[in-house]
């Protein structure tokens, strides 16, 4: 037993209090109690961690320790690529800080009630957005919920292989492909160099019987649109693949659902809703379908459902068709489940009630507005050009550097030194794309924010 | 609160927020923006989003918030396997910073190391806390380091040409559904050990099945039974004399720190989830974050990257010859990294070892008073039980009639969390219980008062039970129909409106 | 929650926080620190404070959270007089920042441009709304402002020496009684004019009640009737020819922003509640802030200092010729200067006029519910209610003895704030309801429902009424004997164990 | 009747409702519900104040504003003098920002049961610090209870005049003055040149039967001692006065309560017990008595106190003796009594219930020795002395930079450069004391950040 420590966190440090639970236990030591671990095993060094810190001092500490970060609230940050900075109202930030959400777990329909409710209004309100009647329990983040659509579609069509375009988040991709292992094979299906679309030629050299799914993304990694949707669903339809968009939902103020051009699964990725970015702790994934029993059938997640009480007028909430998941089945459940990213969602859900239809297309219309403005601004610029696709863009675009006789990396450590953190350098992910950048222009940039970014380009190029 | 569904408080016109405006020169530069989209892309419909004040929005919230049972409100104790440990608000202040919140997974690493040198520290805390050579932060959760180590098993035999081999993964049924599950998934035949009469896991029965098929073994320890397993070292040999990667669910590690560790075990990985053991706070359900630590030779195969330090900077190490690609996007959940590290700080080498040994403590003074209470039987070997506790009411539901699930909603009452167990329901009956080291004397004993009250309850008036919960925010839920039959269950509002409104008219 | 008074959580030895311990080095140069006491002076006995930890004690105060009705709960619109309007979270967010947390009062002018701007922007913009010429913002509530002018009104008397005549404050009876308490602190003599059969305070009884001794006439306008008396430019035409000051209690001024003016009534000063009209949260009860605006002869009475501009600079300006001194410390309540100065600018011109008129909609629509309802009755003059409406039970108590005291209690089982009204009960059975801006018409719609009901349990069920509360967090005190006889009453917990606990034993 | 408009602030924005509303009051335009002030006294401009912004733009004007104040978390301040930079511990900030306590006003026993138990538990937790049985709910700040104290003593007596140290701190004093003016006259007492404290020989001068109450204060504003308060109580009980004593509630871990040395009321400031110094918004005074019907009697402030309920068990809490106050009896009551600062006695009482009386005890010890630290590297610098007065000092002490020959001002300007702001200047407030600061010491005040303030001063001096 070590020393007796009086602490904070630690409520049982009176010796007395300790010496009654000893005795009520009918032991003489705690040593007593570990007796089942052997002494070979035991460790009986003292850990060289440093020692402990007052409240005080651990405030100090830490607040040195983020002092010698600088985050995008300091600059002018233009990244994005699949984290992106957004405006946060502050009702989200309230309600994602309420000790009651923020201590709570995995509690019953009924101790719990309010985060039952709050998750199902998420798939709710989660649900107008897209236009379909499922939404799940998040996922940890758009990659892995785009693997398990994936893995959904391999079961729903016991086929083993998924097509998926080059120009995916690699991020994601590399995700996609750990979580598909060793059970389905992506392939990859060439673009086209003009706009970025997939190449139809391809996919239709690709697709096949063995065929599950094809994924594809919209907006995509690279920004541009994918305005071939319907096409490519027809296509998978012909060969009986499943389609699956991947979506960035702050887009579908302004966009339509992938619902509307073929979509059986849409995923995508909740953080720009509402949630900070957290150097990528808030990333947070959906899965979204029909409410068809076979669709649901696959999903590994908890899906929660409403449904009347004792009391007339009452709903109460509760997990639908549990039966399907591991937590019921383990290794014959769906995949598996586990602790997610609820705070996300939650958050998310508060973020749509907020900003409502009128929110949501105000938005979007704004993007699209700035983005097309700070393209316009850069192709001012002579020797790059912000558009390397001929395409609509939302959001993110890719600049293209090549003419310049520099290299991203060059270009990002001049703007770093003026206060400004420049796209993400693509030359190692699509060497193809030689030096180029993805820059991302959101409803926070102000007009003085891109002309500055412009300013300082054309003083360094 | 009665606090209807958000679609109900609906009012045409009224807004929650207003997002960013374009400025005027913008507009009158690129016009409405919108324009520009092909028509069959452009949205044609509203969502039918609700549209609400910003007040009402935020009562309606704040109320549900109300309506939750969060470990900060009640002595948390029920939810055993949980680790439902008091998370220190100073760290939520911490992370609340803009220096966290607001970074950028790919900004230039000069602008990052206080958070790279916060990940750098936990690491080698971490390392010394079990042993092992490297930690990777990029799990979401325990599910999720599972899964990554499960990869790394199989990237481990592929590298040495085994990969097709050795296809099964061994674990134990008292071990988390995740175990079993994202072996599962990384396409491995699972084989399930079941405890002996005293509640280990049958080592005869491991001798007789490892093989040349044997990729892997997975196995909490203590088990959800709180039962520690003293021949953990026995059963780690077998498996790598067979050529079998032992991976050790770190879940249950309340109980252990400055005790014993992993290494000694005999593990090659490990896994440990801050969220649980180093008290960053649960979330509703995440993120969470398994930290997954690994001996050298398993290194190349970690996820990328993990981070390393060179000379006074600390860079993202990508440099893993074997690396399994990424099971969680970027570098994990930076913001329960630095609640760990702080919760860590915050305690010392001494501080962690009285939270293990207080745990213990917690643990076996409620353990010695449950038992006692009548219609509570405890499976296995009497005593040699760590930092929790499953139970059974068996006995009860022989006498009685009722069951743990109707337990649970009278616990509601109580203003308690009850958890059952996770299924198979192997201990008939099942409860659990962690009381972690938050948590006072005096605060378990009301929580066995509550149990006593309704082991009382249920010899005695048990309709009181049955019909439970009666001051929870909702009544009991008397049908499964809406959650188990497809007509009926609706997973969002628009399917309710459609099953059950708008059928009706 | 049944949630213990704190004391009783007391466990020896645990501990909520450790506070910063001093280096090893200082110690080792300076000793212990306390040595260097006298004796007598050295404390000898520790305060019998609890020792809980932080667990424990958070556990406690979030349960007493979850114990308060506050506004963001609840249809707040049973506070009359109060306007319990939304408070904007993001304003919360805004003043939480350490840049305003962390400011000394006494810091260098070059080190807080920041706030003494917003300060200085918050009095432009005030005497916009007012048509005063300067605003100081050092009271801390309206009472403090009511009594920051009673100082100012004797002041001035006596800079033109006429201090000891003019000993005489006119006010109404249907204004905050701190307009006569504040005024009679300062040593005037007070005389009340009551409504005539209109509810407008009587005109010719206050030109029968002028005279050489009158110092001041204070007034709110509308007042907490919610009727707005549309002769008050001859009222302050009286007082002013008397040679009294006129000064304005705009603590009713929500429904008055950008509609009519103080200036233009023909008052010298008048005060908002920036803790009111301009949302800044109530917070238990302060602090508040009460905002002075004065005309240009009596800028050199006001409390020092007032913020000025000097070039591009912003500076404290202490020059005031006849100043009171003070009434707070320092300069106010900041972080409500910065609430106000972002809610003001959240709403801008046509956003402050709509407030008024929405708060003016809502309660008129009210007015015209609430009248309807069996046993209520509305004094004085059908109709001419701005933002608030004093009613009366007093039909309802002659039918069935129901108080407006009992609807108090049968109030909090429907989950909202219900106030009768301040002493004396000029009105019989009253109470005051101001619905302001910030709900809905569906909000309404509840509260109505709810007064109904209860209405409708008067005469049906009257008991349930007189027992109630049900289904708050206590249930009815029966004997005010704690509260008025000296020999029970316990103003602290000691006090309480000495009289009632410890005396039994 | 302005435009229509739409902000989330205002629910009642559609038309239809608008005008539902309106046919349901009986009138055509909310013009109409105005009818009662007259057109002369219309404003019909618009009001000359910035157009709306939205949440975005108001956090980043606000943003920008607070960016040009340098609080004194990002320099080293010795700033005291009644506002004090102390530790506050997390716990504290998460109560003070719980939506229910910050959103609540004036509700009654039931409906706000949990504030009215904070605030009971807020009087009983100081009570113990100040060995006394009656607490008030606050007043607005230390100067005002001081004030009331008088004014209570005033109309126990009926005596008219009362007696201060010239020590007491400016700021203080001129409430005090205004608050007693025109009915109690406040005198000052001279004091001993070498200690500070009271000079007994005036004090005995200038007592009489006039005098209603002597007032010091322990610590004094200087930061000294008031040792011979003893002394002092009992002049005053010969003379037929009452003692206040005015306290900074901090020190009283380590000194005694005045209650023993004689006070009859206490008063003293909340701020520091875990209130953030907000540039002087988070003062808050308190009064502290006996169990005396008489002193009860003359408390202006609301005073909770505890009760059965009708369950057996359960406590309530309510108003004791409600019918002092100026809310029953208007001008017939004591004083007035309004909105005060219970957020800061809540704050305070969470505070007290996380330090438990170890804390307090710590900390006060702790304080000692970082001033008495401070004051010793001081003065090891030539020319400059620490101690002006020649006393024991709590947290804070004058500095005499009378031979340096440069003034107080000057120095504080070369401190600033260096990101250190120097003590309160008081070579205004205590012309007697020449070319003096008032520097201030606490818990929070790092060896390194004294250090640093004795090497500044030495390269400047």
């Amino acid at each position: 037993m070590t020393k007796a420590i009086t602490h904070p966190y630690l409520p049982n440090t009176n010796p007395e209090i300790k010496a009654q639970m000893l005795k009520e236990i009918g032991v003489e030591s705690i040593e007593e109690l570990y007796q089942t671990i052997p002494e070979e095993l035991r460790y009986t060094g003292k850990l060289n961690i440093p020692e402990a810190l007052n409240e005080f001092e651990l405030k100090r500490e830490v607040g040195n320790l983020l002092q010698k970060n600088k985050g995008t609230n300091e600059v002018i940050s233009f990244l994005g690529g699949g984290c992106w900075q957004h405006f946060i109202p502050a009702v989200c930030d309230e309600i994602a800080s309420r000790a009651e959400f923020v201590t709570a777990y995995a509690g019953d329909e009924y101790e719990d009630h309010g985060r039952f409710q709050v998750l199902f209004e998420y798939q709710s309100l989660l649900a107008e957005l897209l236009c379909v009647d499922v939404v799940n329990v998040p996922t940890f983040d758009w990659g892995q919920a785009a693997a398990t659509a994936i893995r959904m579609a391999s079961r729903l069509t016991t086929k083993k292989e998924a097509l998926v375009p080059k120009t995916v988040a690699p991020e994601r991709l590399k995700i996609i492909e750990n979580y598909c292992s060793p059970d389905v094979e992506i392939k990859l299906i060439n673009y086209q160099e003009a706009t970025g679309e997939l190449d139809l030629t391809d996919l239709k050299n690709n697709i096949s019987e063995q065929t599950a799914a094809i994924y594809f993304e919209n907006p995509s990694y690279l920004g541009f649109l994918e305005t071939q949707g319907e096409e490519i669903s027809r296509i998978a339809k012909e060969s009986g693949a499943i389609t699956i968009v991947g979506v960035d939902p702050i887009s579908l103020g302004v966009l339509e659902s992938p619902v509307q051009y073929g979509a059986d699964i849409i995923c995508g990725e909740l953080q720009p809703l509402g949630n900070p970015m957290n150097y990528g702790g808030g990333q947070s994934g959906f899965i979204a379908t029909r409410d068809e029993m076979e669709y649901i059938s696959e999903f590994p997640s908890r899906l929660f459902g409403i449904t009347p009480t004792s009391q007339e007028g009452e709903y109460g909430f509760g997990d639908v068709f549990y039966d399907r998941t591991s937590f019921a089945k383990r290794e014959n459940g769906k995949e598996s489940v586990g602790t997610q990213t609820s705070m996300c969602a939650i958050t998310a859900g508060v973020y749509l009630a907020l900003m409502g239809p009128e929110g949501m297309a105000e938005l979007g219309q704004t993007i699209m507005q700035r983005s097309q403005y700070a393209m316009k601004k850069l192709n001012e610029i002579e020797k790059i050009s912000p558009s390397y696709f001929n395409n609509v863009n939302f959001k993110e675009f890719v600049v293209d550097f090549n003419e310049t006789g520099k290299t991203v990396e060059e270009i990002n450590q001049y703007l770093l030194s003026k206060g400004i953190y420049g796209g993400i350098d693509l030359s190692e992910e699509f060497p193809e794309l030689g030096q180029s950048a993805l820059f991302c222009v959101t409803e926070v940039h102000s007009k003085a924010d891109i002309d500055t970014l412009a300013k300082e380009l054309r003083s360094y190029l | 609160w009665n606090e209807p569904v958000i679609f109900e408080l609906h009012q045409k016109g009224e807004r929650g927020v207003v997002p960013p405006k374009t400025e005027e020169e913008i507009a009158s530069t690129v016009g409405d923006g919108i324009s520009k989209l092909p028509g069959h892309l452009k949205r044609s419909r509203a969502p039918e989003l609700p549209e609400i004040s910003q007040n009402r929005v935020l009562r309606h919230y704040l109320r549900l918030s109300q309506e939750t049972l969060g470990a900060a409100f009640n002595v948390e104790i029920g939810q055993g396997t949980c680790t439902m440990k008091y998370s220190p608000v100073v760290n939520e202040k911490l992370v609340a910073s803009e220096k966290l919140r607001s970074l950028h997974p790919k900004q230039a690493e000069e602008t990052v190391q206080g958070t790279l040198k916060a990940t750098y520290e936990l690491d080698l805390y971490l390392r010394e806390i079990s042993g092992m050579d490297y930690f990777s932060f990029q799990p979401g959760s325990g599910t999720q380091a599972l899964f990554a180590m499960a990869s790394m098993v199989r990237a481990y035999h592929e590298a040495n040409g085994e990969g097709e081999q050795r296809d099964e993964i061994i674990t134990t049924i008292f071990s988390h559904p995740s175990q079993a599950a994202t072996a599962a998934v990384k396409g491995y035949k699972i084989i399930t050990l079941y405890p002996d009469e005293n509640g280990f896991p049958d080592l005869e029965r491991l001798k007789d099945t490892v093989s040349e098929r044997t990729a892997g073994f997975v196995v909490a320890n203590p088990e959800d039974t709180g039962i520690y397993n003293s021949r953990i070292k026995e059963f780690t040999k077998v498996v790598h004399d067979a050529g079998g990667i032992c991976y050790y669910d770190q879940a249950n590690a309340n109980g252990l720190l400055g005790i014993t560790r992993a290494k000694e075990a005999g593990f090659d990985m490990c896994f440990f989830n801050l969220h649980k053991t180093f008290s960053t706070p649960h979330a509703c359900g995440g993120p969470g974050s398994g930290a997954i630590g690994v001996v050298e030779k398993l290194k190349p195969y970690l996820p990328k990257p993990i981070i390393k330090k060179q000379g006074e900077k600390y860079v993202l190490n990508t440099d893993l010859e074997h690396c399994i690609g990424k099971v969680r996007s970027y570098y994990g959940v930076a913001q329960n990294i630095i609640r760990a590290y702080a919760w860590i700080r915050s305690l010392g080498p001494d501080g962690l070892k009285a939270v293990a040994e207080t745990a213990v403590l917690n643990n076996n003074y409620l353990y010695s008073k449950i038992k006692e209470i009548k219609g509570v039987d405890v499976p296995y070997a009497e005593g040699g039980r760590l930092e929790q506790v499953r139970y059974s009411w068996e006995p009860l539901y022989q006498d009685t009639g009722i069951t743990t699930e109707d337990i649970s909603r009278r616990m509601a009452d109580f203003a308690h969390q009850y958890w059952t167990s996770h299924h198979p329901y192997v201990v008939p009956q099942p409860f659990t219980l962690e009381p972690t080291e938050s948590y006072s004397k005096e605060d378990l004993d009301e929580y066995i008062g509550s149990l006593s009250h309704i082991s009382n309850e249920a010899y005695t008036s048990p309709e009181v039970i049955r019909t439970a919960p009666h001051c929870s925010s909702i009544h009991k839920i008397t049908t499964d129909k809406y959650f188990e039959d497809p007509e009926h269950w609706a997973i969002t509002w628009r399917a309710y409106l459609k099953k059950h409104v708008n059928a009706k008219v």
